[in-house]
């Protein structure tokens, strides 16, 4: 079997994803017998810029020109392009505020030099380039990566979960937080494959991943207000990850 | 309804799929192709049987699960053959394979085509595009046992010569004094068609239906039921008489993961053939 | 004849009841460790309930309402595997888990009658044996239990319990009245007879107090007769579409009903492309892609008759096909849904009753 | 002789930078280091959030140090309303820190910069020829992530440690646990201490260098602090960080740079164990002897030295953070209740890097108002530069290829953390 060549490229993010790859600390040996990385500048020197890939796994949002440029490159030279992460793929917490000018962020920070930088509106990919699969998670679960991978070297797309969190919190008989605890959870229109690690830890979910396909964000709301909780919190935490979702914008506009 | 489950049962878990292999791969039309499946173990091999209108659930190792109809008569036995279109992770996995490559089938499941009923009248089977995998089971099952019915008549519609499965073989029906086969395509850009042009319902005009001895058998697209059961009605058949092949999303097979309920049907033990008596009855199932 | 009088009457001796001591109740659970891992209601959280394998007597909760997942997962566990596979040896069924036996104390009719209903659907035409071996190393030891203000197993039938059980236990003061319904039960008792005592006048009288008490605290009450026709005739009702606004399609009722067992199967594979194994894990009828087929087209693509068919599932095709609800009225996906979205107000509604 | 050398990207360190160089006349005329790494800016996109959500957003500033972005964070909220935490929350904050060092320099010295010593060009290769040795590394990286998954809830953006507490308790059988496994990598950092000790490092970027960390809390080793202490003799209050920080934006770089005195200064493994190093005991005392680090190493390369010293010291310390839990019984603890009142906090520790600083301000009903974040990885920036300058005066005359690699290496040793050093920072918002 030939192996695969794979990229694993990084625009503007926490690296994240990167480490979470790097954490399958059990699996890397095997990996690496079964892939040809070619393209991991965060794990080695001497990256093949230019060849074609099979696979190339992108971690970040884009947020300055440079990143588009790069990420435009890398699908001309990618058969399969798989968005990871919740940068990657929602724009993650750099989109947070895109409704403020980037120069006025600019400014405040740097000052008058500010104005020599570059940057854009932080977003996913899919708004520059066509994205073949979407692996989210800030960050993303390495269980759910190692069976991706196992997937697309067996030719097959991998199966992620179109359910919400709640399932597998209800599936794994945690204590609800928002029905039981009344707090801010965002479990109902999350998308699952974290196990619904934070209700296990007793918090509520932030919505790390982003929204399930079909998220009832006006229900969700609804919910959320009858509890006491101001539209400002609700629309804070639906902000934080994935305020570049259709899905959550269609419900930040009718407010 | 003997012939169902015996072999599932054998080992007692009923979703143990049982090993075959592709002995041969038939093209069909784009993005269909017949595999000719043999099981593995030999008994396994002689033993299976079925009904016309009974599916299997076919297993890509690694990939998953799907069910698919049995095109092969039962009076042909020893190798299964499957004619499928590639669309999903399963079945673009089974493309990937070479020749001689194993995958798992069990069943035979469903209700099939009740053929004692069926005995002793004309047959009318129409089909639309995939509808004529599960029909030709049927088709050839009735030809092999051909002093068992009376007339028999095939309808199929096409939108282009290029897209009628199994073309060549039911060209080659035309010509068969036994039975009626009336073949139509919408268009066809070559200029080479010489059979029937038009929706399959204008095939009605070429023949004479006795709706009170005959036995309509569907079985294609949504659209295609629309209108050909309208046309059935119109001329009087029972709903009793008309019957039809549903399909919904499965995992089982055997009435068990929820995924084809209908209402208080499961598509894969009660159906997927049901009459149309049964089908309107059924919220949802006729759109 | 005299044989058959003689046998009867064994049957009705063997169909025991006795009486166990309340302060005897740790002794008998602790003898109950040779039948299998004894598992109990135990507290989650500081109002959450779970069946979850005993490991200090005080922490059994005997007065808990419902637990969070029903008992359904010691049968139907929530990912099940199923296969191991490759391509050179196929499937191969794994059994080995299903041999292992549990004795679960403390589950109440609602849930005792919850498994006779899954018993019907894993059994029938093709019978699921990862299931019913599960089923055969599970002893069940049922409790009575005081309603809240969402049980209804009562409207469903599904408040007493005539069998299903090896031991039943009813609370009449100091003391629970034991019911033995089958011989593992009966050997359950024999194993420590001291403990139990014979029933006498005054416990029955309590026992039948204690019952007609039970049956004046719910405060819920639906019609069951008529239901099915009613729900016909309102297949088309706007409700279905109002509940579908409010639906978050987030699974928590079918995750948690004890009758839902509703399941998706899937293939996964190891790192080197052939080895793997197939699971199944449970599904629900409210999510999207639930009747979605290859090519895209979606046989219930709107939520609001997903929500529908729940509802119609439960409480209409499952009588038509085994004639009663498959709900038992246990009340937890009311507790569970976030929208608040109630089975009882549905049915209300759907009858028209005012709210 | 070569005009100027580009590494356009540096590889195996976090996040994009790269280094340039320009020469002129056999002369060294600018040395810097570009981080074009994306600008998030944190910061102003937090302004006027409640501040329970503060921790989990600025965790993701960089994943390998979230943990410690975490605690930092949580202090700082704590110092600002004055909550209180409980001794066994303190314990399981630095067990958790500690499994984020582990974790950080076991992924440092063995993926990053032992393939450079041996003359490789990562991890990845240095498998396929010293599999066992790459595998020891992994085990202590796991090593590292178990602790932080079972305390912190998760290896990255941990979700358990919540201001006041933690969400859930690890239990005892938890704990004997992690116990087992720490005990198997305490042999396996000794024997990381004796591959260290045969490794030949270079002097070339050896120059004078200011040292900063944190002054220990305790009379031991430790990562927190609430004195800055420098090498210049200097002891300042962790309030008065800025006195430190002094940062300034350069255009070259999307992070700034943080000078004392107008002097660069280093911050990090090597800087502790310059400063706090006499307070450490037990096998990490004997590995800074064995290794031969005293205090007046002024070379830059002995900081992977140091994060091995450090990575022996994380896990006794883990393990002696256990044993006290263990001895004590975990105590079912809620987390402390806030009262939210208007004001400002500061909290200080010590990342895998060095000194990482979170100071914010709230009004009166929680909201934030203010926030200022400096990370390590900024801190050092300018005494990258003055390393890399200092080397490329020494290797002017090596081949574009080997200078290229010497520089990359100190840029690596400083296990420059780049995402981290690219949010932004100070923020006076009305
Ligand atoms: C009774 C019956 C007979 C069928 N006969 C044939 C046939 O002869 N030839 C043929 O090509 N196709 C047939 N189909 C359709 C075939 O089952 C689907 O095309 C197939 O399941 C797609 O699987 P996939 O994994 O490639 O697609 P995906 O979209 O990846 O589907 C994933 C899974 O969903 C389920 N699923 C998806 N679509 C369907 C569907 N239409 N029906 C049932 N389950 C579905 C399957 O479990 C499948 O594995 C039949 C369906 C039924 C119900
Ligand atoms: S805790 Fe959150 S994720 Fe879990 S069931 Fe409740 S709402 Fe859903
Ligand atoms: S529970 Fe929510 S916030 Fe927590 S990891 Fe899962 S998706 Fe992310
Ligand atoms: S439908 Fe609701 S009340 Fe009825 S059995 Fe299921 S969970 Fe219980």
């Amino acid at each position: 079997m030939v192996k695969p060549k794979i990229g694993i490229f990084g625009l503007t993010g926490c690296a994240g994803e990167q480490i979470m790859i790097l954490n399958c600390e059990d699996q890397l040996i095997d990996i690496l017998g079964a892939i040809d990385i070619r393209y991991f500048p965060t794990a080695m020197t001497k990256n093949d810029e230019e060849c074609e890939l099979d696979i190339a796994f992108v971690e970040g949002a884009v947020v300055q020109p440079k990143d588009e440029e790069l990420l435009k490159k890398i699908r001309q030279r990618s058969k399969l392009l798989i968005a990871i992460g919740t940068c990657a793929v929602w724009g993650g917490l750099p989109a947070m505020r895109n409704d403020v000018p980037r120069e006025e962020f600019l400014e405040k920070v740097y000052g008058t030099k500010g104005k020599s930088f570059k940057s854009i509106p932080a977003q996913p990919l899919k708004n520059f380039v066509k994205v073949d699969l979407s692996i989210s998670g800030c960050p993303i679960e390495k269980e759910q990566f190692l069976k991706a991978v196992a997937s697309l070297l067996h030719g097959d797309l991998p199966l992620l979960p179109s359910y919400a969190v709640c399932t597998e919190c209800k599936m794994n008989e945690y204590v609800c937080m928002l029905v039981g605890e009344n707090k801010l959870c965002l479990g109902p229109i999350t998308i699952a494959g974290c196990g619904a690690r934070c209700p296990g830890y007793n918090i509520p979910c932030h919505g790390c991943r982003g929204p399930v396909d079909e998220a009832n964000v006006a229900s969700e709301v609804k919910i959320l207000k009858e509890k006491g909780f101001t539209l400002r919190d609700i629309e804070n935490r639906l902000r934080s990850f994935a305020a570049q979702a259709e899905i959550l914008q269609e419900q930040f506009k009718k407010e | 309804m003997s012939t169902r489950s015996t072999l599932a049962k054998v080992k007692n878990d009923i979703y143990q799929p049982y090993l075959a292999r592709i002995v041969k791969v038939l093209p069909q039309i784009q993005d269909h192709l017949l595999f000719q499946l043999k099981f593995e173990d030999p008994r396994m091999a002689s033993n299976f049987t079925h009904r016309p209108g009974q599916f299997v659930e076919l297993s890509v190792i690694g990939s998953g699960e799907a069910p698919v109809s049995i095109s092969s008569s039962p009076t042909r036995p020893g190798i299964v053959e499957l004619c499928v279109r590639k669309t999903g992770r399963v079945t673009n996995a089974l493309f990937r394979l070479p020749l001689n490559a194993l995958v798992g089938v069990r069943g035979p499941y469903g209700n099939g085509f009740p053929i004692d009923k069926l005995e002793d009248n004309n047959l009318l089977i129409i089909a639309g595009g995939l509808g004529m995998a599960p029909l030709r089971s049927l088709l050839w099952y009735a030809l092999d046992n051909r002093t068992k019915f009376k007339d028999i008549i095939l309808m199929l519609g096409a939108k282009t010569p290029g897209e009628i499965l199994f073309k060549y073989e039911l060209l080659k029906l035309i010509d068969r004094p036994d039975m009626k086969c009336l073949l139509t395509v919408d268009k066809d850009e070559e200029g080479i068609w010489k059979a029937h042009f038009g929706v399959v319902t204008k095939l009605f005009d070429y023949v004479e239906l006795d709706p009170a001895t005959t036995y309509a058998a569907l079985c294609g697209p949504p659209i295609m039921y629309k209108f050909v059961l309208k046309e059935l009605l119109k001329r009087n058949f029972s709903k009793d008489r008309i019957l039809m092949s549903l399909e919904r999303k499965m995992k089982c097979g055997v009435g068990k993961c929820g995924h084809c309920s209908i209402g208080y049907k499961y598509t894969c033990i009660d159906g997927p053939i049901f009459t149309y008596w049964d089908a309107i009855n059924l919220p949802e199932m006729v759109e | 004849m005299l044989f058959y009088q003689n046998l009867r009457r064994d049957l009705v001796k063997t169909m025991q009841i006795l009486k166990l001591d309340k302060k005897n109740l740790n002794e008998f659970i602790f003898s109950l460790n040779d039948f299998g891992e004894v598992h109990a209601p135990v507290k989650k959280g500081d109002k959450q309930f779970v069946f979850s394998k005993l490991t200090d007597f005080s922490k059994i909760k005997l007065e808990y309402t419902r637990t969070i997942l029903p008992p359904k997962k010691y049968f139907h566990p929530p990912t099940d595997t199923l296969f191991k596979f490759s391509q050179e040896e196929g499937y191969q069924s794994l059994t080995e888990e299903l041999r292992k036996k549990y004795v679960i104390f403390g589950l109440h009719p609602c849930d005792i009658y919850a498994i006779k209903i899954l018993d019907l659907i894993f059994a029938g035409e093709f019978v699921d044996d990862r299931y019913f071996i599960r089923r055969k190393n599970v002893a069940i030891i049922g409790l009575d239990c005081i309603p809240d203000d969402k049980c209804f197993c009562r409207s469903m039938r599904a408040d007493f319990v005539e069998d299903g059980f090896d031991l039943f236990l009813s609370d009449i003061g100091n003391s629970y009245l034991v019911r033995v319904g089958t011989g593992r039960g009966d050997d359950m008792v024999r194993k420590t007879q001291d403990l139990f005592k014979e029933v006498n006048k005054k416990d029955i009288t309590e026992y039948k107090r204690r019952s007609d008490e039970k049956k004046n605290l719910f405060k819920v009450d639906i019609e069951l007769s008529d239901l099915p026709e009613i729900m016909d005739l309102e297949y088309e009702s706007k409700v279905w579409e109002e509940i579908g606004k409010e639906c978050l399609s987030c699974g928590s009722c079918s995750m948690v009903c004890p009758t839902c067992y509703c399941y998706d199967v899937f293939d996964e594979i190891n790192l080197d492309a052939n080895h793997g194994v197939r699971k199944r894990q449970w599904d629900s009828c409210l999510f999207k892609d639930y009747a979605l087929v290859a090519g895209g087209h979606n046989f219930r693509a709107e939520r609001s008759l997903r929500v529908k068919n729940r509802f119609f599932h439960k409480q209409r095709g499952f009588v038509a096909q085994y004639g009663r609800p498959s709900c038992v009225g246990c009340g937890r996906c009311i507790e569970a849904c976030p929208a608040k979205i109630d089975i009882i107000e549905v049915i209300n509604r759907i009858r028209g009753a005012k709210l | 002789m070569h005009n100027s050398v580009v590494i356009d990207h540096l590889c195996r360190v976090e996040g994009h930078g790269g280094i340039t160089v320009n020469i002129k006349d056999g002369r060294v005329e600018q040395v810097n280091v570009d981080i074009f790494e994306g600008s998030r800016f944190f910061e102003p996109l937090i302004i006027g959030r409640h501040y329970d959500e503060i921790p989990p957003i600025l965790s993701r500033i960089c994943a390998i140090c979230s943990a410690v972005h975490t605690i930092t964070s949580l202090m700082a909220i704590e110092d600002a309303f004055g909550v209180k935490i409980t001794p066994q929350t303190t314990l399981l904050r630095d067990l958790l820190i500690q499994g984020g060092n582990i974790e950080s320099h076991a992924l440092h010295l063995f993926c990053l910069a032992v393939p450079d010593y041996l003359g490789y060009t990562g991890a990845i290769s240095l498998a396929a020829d010293q599999p066992e040795l790459v595998k020891m590394g992994l085990d202590l990286k796991k090593l590292g992530n178990t602790i932080q998954e079972a305390i912190g809830g998760r290896a990255v953006h941990p979700v358990n440690a919540v201001i006041g507490g933690f969400g859930r308790l690890p239990d005892k059988e938890m704990l004997f646990d992690l116990k087992e496994q720490l005990k198997k990598g305490l042999q396996q950092a000794s024997a990381t201490i004796d591959l260290m000790a045969t490794l030949k490092i270079p002097n070339f970027p050896e120059s004078p260098t200011v040292y900063a960390a944190l002054e220990s809390i305790d009379v031991k080793f430790n990562f927190f602090g609430d004195r800055i202490i420098l090498s210049t003799g200097d002891s300042i209050d962790i309030s008065k960080y800025k006195e430190v920080c002094n940062e300034k934006v350069v255009l070259h770089s999307h992070a700034k740079h943080s000078q004392f005195k107008n002097k660069p200064f280093m911050v990090g493994s090597l800087a502790r164990i310059m400063l706090n190093g006499h307070r450490l005991t037990g096998e990490a005392k004997k590995a800074m002897k064995k290794l031969g680090l005293n205090s007046s190493s002024q070379n830059v390369l002995y900081n992977n030295l140091a994060q091995a010293v450090e990575l022996v010291y994380a896990i006794e310390r883990s393990l002696e953070i256990i044993e006290q839990l263990l001895k004590h019984g975990i105590k079912d603890e809620r987390p402390t209740e806030v009262k939210v009142k208007a004001g400002k906090g500061t909290a200080a520790c010590e990342a895998p890097r060095g000194m990482l600083f979170h100071s914010y301000a709230f009004d009166n009903k929680g909201n934030l108002t203010n926030a200022d974040v400096i990370t390590p990885t900024a801190q050092n920036l300018a005494n990258m530069e003055k390393d890399l300058r200092v080397s490329v005066e020494r290797l002017i005359n090596e081949s574009k290829e080997s200078l290229s690699d010497k520089l990359e290496m100190v840029a690596r040793a400083y296990d420059p953390c780049i995402s981290c050093s690219v949010h932004l920072v100070e923020l006076n918002s009305k």
